[in-house]
């Protein structure tokens, strides 16, 4: 026993991701726990997609399954699993069965290299940003697919879209990733990375988030790549392929079931990809506010306060709302469910306060909160926009946003070059 | 244990070369003879990868890059020439394209 | 009246020409919109021809929610068809029965007392915000803007309410009878009335917030579903659609009904006829409508609220066209009586039939997903289009 | 990153990109040849990782499993399959051609069988951490970048390829 607690100790100060420690075990238990976290990310999204955007729509939302419907997404998910599985007679049956697992497959293995740590990644690649774009690229394949094997119109027509803004958008996406590859370029031996640690390390490095790089040119990039995100996970304002009012539900009206809820955990599991892109890319990864300016033992101490006291502030929440629980018997059962639940969050919250823990889940807290921002974006963008037409779409992608990326592309290049040189003119003339 | 050394490679590369062979020489569908076409190329790119981590070089890797370039353009071409067939003729198999013009 | 400069929507021929040029000559697409469709309000089946996305041509088939109104009104007494006219344009119920109470009235040649003049204005007027709140909720909704209709419905409510109190029905209301209004005012109409309109003055601002200024509201309604001044006149397209089309047609100014003449309002016209301007037009008349019921409340005359109409009616041998604005357009009662207790012949010209017409027009050239937001702007009412 | 359990992979790999290829050529539908293709590329990306080439794997999946396949399938899609489906698969010549290909398969199992020797059996070890960089040096740089001007060409074909693509399938020009 002591052994083994010793062993997770050595393991957990060595300061490699376990893929680069070449450790199959703890590979394997990050690809566990990397797949749990993110199932209960996508639960935990669902329920507050719909209570956020209720609140923002003045109604209530999910109220009735559990305290304030916190059990709701479950029950979801047990009635999706349980419906009946149609499958169209006319569909093409292999290529409809295995389209939604194309999507979810593409959407998960990208978090193989989405790094919450320096250390909590499952591997560090050396093409880690190719690796993300490229997989998450193949989410495509499977639209397509779905849309094709259901042998109707309108799902041929929601994927044919989707796919055509998947692709276009990509292009503006590159580009914008590739300015912050040239931003990290800028260190002594002039050479770049692609390596998701190797990007957040080099904002480190330059201090400061590479949004702020070159201002305004890395704060254009980054408003490039965060437009062309919400048009590649195919959400509100680019929610065509799905129009419910042209399309039904695009390319997958003709799903039910276990496989239209892969669909829907590709989606979000995807949205949480490339927020953690945009992350990594521009926000510092898992960088606490200010790691330069406020160094030191103390702000360490008090910024590693932050994720126990979030939980805290959470339970609080709960506990608050226990107090405003109507005092009708009916209502026993949900009091009772959201102290327990306010209990629970405490907990968590009480335990991140202890030293061990707390050194170790900084970082995972900072990357999580940072992506916690752009989810809530999505929902903002979900109840604000209307949807844009399909040429509209098309023109920003290409007549908007891939000029502008080429523009910011040739800046920063041209900045990286000649910022030395003119720096040193400047400190020559003055 | 046994060792993977280049020849698998190169067995490999060879086993995907010939079924890109008899796809392009036996099939009647344009759309699967281009696919047969690349599988050719994938073998020839899987080769050069293989030698050059036999010589630990890179300009294998280099080389398979311009390949991949090289397919996506006859990828591209080759299937715009598809749809004018497909338009003109409403078909796709290859051994109807046996007019030199329209 | 008609600006000569306006767009007139390209015609079938040109489109045939543009087809040619397109991208990748696939077949011409037939695609059935409905009658179960989330977009079509209601059971509107429209057979769109496509080729790609855009619109080649379409066509409507009507006629799922028949229930023959017209012949039930020559089958009932004048009085007993009152509550019928509710069933056809259910979102504006009570412009419905005020058109219908006034021809019968015109015919029977009585006169409703000032008092039930003023109140059936503010009726009437309530009942035009009511159905403009609906309307924008849904359009945007079609549109992609999911937030406005909660707010529209929201504001609704404080409408139906006032419906409630007064009569005790929230949407097929029955409110007013031929000759005047059954039930007095209720304590308190007055001031909930004036609560109303200062509680829904910011609300309409907050909908133009969310929508006005929109980029992407802007983009896919500006230059959408354009229809002239001319076209419409020529197809009978009224309304707000005729309005924004740049012809100041309103029937309230036009042949003044209901006391309307006593009343200042303005009638906003567009200038491109547009999706936007159709907007933009229905915005405004929300305000103006708000004024016009302020002037009224303030000027509610003491009387009595009901003339003097026979319990029998037998109108006259004659014939008798009224029409009164509703909020979609001209709605026009036609009554041919035979001297008995009963309609010879009924017709109801109902606006949202006349100006589902222009659709076609409207959408050709477009893209797919334009028909959806021309269909929002149109403002059909299936109960009314099918009767 | 060392590969772990090289030969189990390889062979996993090996395995499906050769069944991956014999469904290429042998499906009637397009669409699933298209998908057996996609997997067949997939597992030779993973391939070019054991080979300590994972800016090659990068590049095949982004351009060839996400770009050029999707290509493909959106191709397949626009032109009517069914008819195409429904007719003879292989064309007249196809004994020939198989036999051309068996000797082609002879000819290959002699150059391999004979020129064992010639194929070292290890390989020279790359640092795996620097191949981008490397590469990029190949392509780019200033004194070892002996690829610059055949980039440059490829760019100019990709370039031309576009051009031809557009011209060819537009209708009217």
């Amino acid at each position: 026993m002591g052994a083994l607690v010793q062993y997770i100790q050595s393991y957990l100060s060595s300061d490699l991701t376990p893929g680069a420690a070449g450790n199959w075990f703890w590979a394997t238990v990050y690809v566990l726990l990397v797949f749990v976290g993110l199932s209960v990310a996508v639960i935990c999204m669902n329920w507050l997609e719909r209570k956020i955007l209720a609140h923002m729509q003045v109604r209530l939302g999910p109220m009735r399954v559990g305290p304030h419907g916190l059990l709701q997404p479950i029950a979801d998910a047990l009635k999706l699993l349980l419906k009946e599985d149609i499958i169209p007679a006319e569909a093409d049956k292999i290529v409809f069965w295995v389209a939604p697992f194309i999507v979810v497959l593409a959407a998960f293995t990208v978090f193989v290299v989405v790094p919450f740590g320096p250390t909590h990644a499952i591997t560090d690649m050396n093409i880690g940003i190719l690796f993300m774009l490229g997989v998450s690229s193949l989410s495509v394949l499977g639209i397509v697919t779905a849309g094709w094997a259901s042998n109707s119109h309108y799902p041929l027509i929601g994927a044919l879209r989707s796919s055509a803004q998947m692709v276009s958008y990509e292009v503006a996406m590159g580009l914008a990733v590739v300015s912050v590859i040239l931003m990290t370029s800028l260190n002594a031996e002039g050479t770049g990375t692609l390596s998701m640690i190797g990007i957040v390390r080099a904002q480190q490095a330059q201090g400061m988030w590479f949004i702020f790089k070159f201002f305004p040119l890395g704060l254009i990039a980054f408003a490039i790549f965060a437009v062309a995100m919400v048009a590649e996970t195919n959400r509100a304002p680019f929610d065509l392929p799905e129009a419910e009012s042209e399309l039904t539900a695009g390319f997958h009206t003709e799903y039910s079931g276990f496989r239209w809820s892969l669909f829907f955990l590709a989606e979000y599991s995807a949205m949480i990809a490339v927020s953690s892109i945009a992350v990594t890319l521009w926000l510092g990864g898992w960088l606490r506010p200010f790691p330069n300016l406020l160094s030191g033992a103390t702000w360490d101490l008090v910024f590693s306060l932050f994720p126990g006291l979030a939980f805290l502030f959470l339970a609080g929440m709960c506990f608050f709302n226990v107090a405003r629980m109507p005092k009708h018997p009916l209502f026993k059962i949900q009091t009772i469910g959201l102290a327990g639940f306010g209990v629970v969050l405490g907990l968590i919250g009480v335990i991140l306060f202890v030293p061990l823990v707390r050194d170790r889940v900084g970082d995972i807290f900072w990357f999580s909160a940072k992506v916690a921002a752009f989810m809530y974006l999505y929902i903002w963008y979900r109840g604000t926009f209307p949807r844009y037409r399909f040429d509209q779409l098309m023109k920003v992608g290409w007549k908007v946003l891939l000029p502008t990326g080429f523009a910011v592309l040739i800046l920063t290049a041209a900045t990286a070059f000649f910022e030395p040189s003119v720096e040193q003119w400047l400190r020559h003339i003055l | 244990m046994l060792h993977i050394s280049t020849l698998h490679y190169l067995v490999l590369g060879a086993a995907l070369f010939l079924l890109g062979v008899i796809g392009v020489l036996t099939r009647r569908n344009v759309i699967i003879v281009l696919m047969s076409i690349e599988l050719i190329l994938n073998a020839v790119n899987l080769n050069l990868v293989a030698f050059s981590r036999m010589w630990g070089g890179l300009h294998g890797q280099v080389f398979a890059i311009f390949v991949i370039t090289d397919a996506a353009a006859e990828a591209a071409v080759g299937l715009g020439i598809l749809i004018a067939f497909f338009r003109n003729k409403e078909t796709v198999n290859v051994d109807e394209v046996n007019l030199l013009k329209w | 009246m008609t600006d000569p400069k306006t767009l007139s929507p390209p015609s079938l021929e040109t489109h045939v020409a543009e087809h040619d040029e397109t991208f990748l000559d696939a077949n011409e697409l037939v695609i059935n919109m409905g009658p179960q469709h989330p977009a079509t309000h209601g059971v509107l089946r429209v057979i769109l021809r496509l080729d790609g996305e855009k619109v080649m041509g379409l066509e409507c088939v009507i006629g799922y929610l028949h229930r023959g109104v017209e012949k039930i009104g020559e089958n009932r007494t004048y009085t007993m068809f009152n509550p019928y006219v509710d069933r056809m344009d259910y979102v504006a119920a009570v412009s419905n029965g005020l058109g219908y109470c006034e021809a019968v009235e015109k015919l029977l040649s009585v006169e409703a007392p000032p008092r039930a003049q003023y109140v059936r204005v503010i009726l009437t007027e309530l009942n035009r915000i009511s159905s403009h709140q609906l309307w924008l909720g849904t359009h945007a909704l079609d549109i992609g803007a999911i937030t406005p209709l909660f707010y529209t419905f929201r504001d609704r409510e404080e409408i139906l309410k006032i419906f409630e109190k007064y009569c005790g029905a929230r949407l097929t209301t029955h409110a007013f009878r031929i000759g005047g209004l059954q039930y007095e005012v209720y304590d308190g109409f007055e001031r909930d009335v004036k609560n109303f309109v200062s509680f829904v003055k910011p609300k309409i601002d907050e909908y133009e917030g969310l929508l006005t200024t929109n980029r992407i509201w802007l983009e896919r309604t500006k230059g959408v579903g354009v229809i002239s001044g001319k076209d419409c006149i020529a197809l009978g397209v009224t309304g707000p659609v005729l309005r924004a089309s740049g012809v100041k047609w309103d029937i309230r100014k036009a042949q003044p009904y209901a006391n309307y003449k006593n009343f200042d309002f303005e009638i906003p016209i567009g200038l491109n006829g547009d999706t936007y301007d159709r907007y933009l037009v229905r915005m405004v008349e929300m305000r103006q409508s708000l004024r016009i019921i302020e002037q009224a409340v303030a000027g509610i005359p003491e009387g009595p609220i009901m003339a003097k109409v026979p319990k029998v009616m037998k109108p006259p041998v004659g014939e008798i066209y009224h029409s009164i604005e509703a909020p979609k357009g001209e709605l026009g009662y036609f009554i041919v009586s035979d001297g008995s207790t009963q309609p010879y012949r009924m017709r109801v010209r109902p606006p949202s039939f006349v100006n589902l017409q222009a659709l076609d027009i409207m959408c050709r050239g477009q893209l797919v997903a334009d028909v959806i937001a021309v269909i929002g702007t149109l403002d059909i009412v299936l109960g009314e289009v099918d009767r | 990153m060392t590969p772990v359990a090289t030969p189990f992979f390889f062979y996993l790999l090996a395995a499906t990109m050769i069944i991956g290829g014999i469904l290429v050529i042998t499906r009637k539908n397009a669409v699933h040849s298209a998908m057996a293709l996609i997997t067949t590329l997939l597992a030779q990306a993973g391939l070019y990782l054991m080979l300590y080439a994972p800016f090659v794997a990068g590049v095949q999946i982004i351009l060839y499993a996400g770009g050029i396949m999707v290509l493909f399938l959106f191709v397949i899609m626009l032109i009517n399959i069914e008819r195409t489906m429904k007719e003879r698969q292989f064309n007249k010549q196809w004994l020939v051609g198989i036999a051309a290909a068996t000797a082609l398969g002879g000819l290959f199992i002699t150059v391999y069988t004979k020129g064992k020797s010639l194929f070292p059996a290890g390989g020279a070890s790359y640092p795996e951490e620097q191949n981008t960089q490397a590469v990029a040096g190949l392509l780019f740089d200033r004194h070892t970048g002996m690829y610059m001007f055949p980039f440059e060409i490829a760019s100019l074909l990709l370039l031309v390829a576009i051009i031809g693509a557009v011209v060819m399938a537009k209708k009217r020009i």
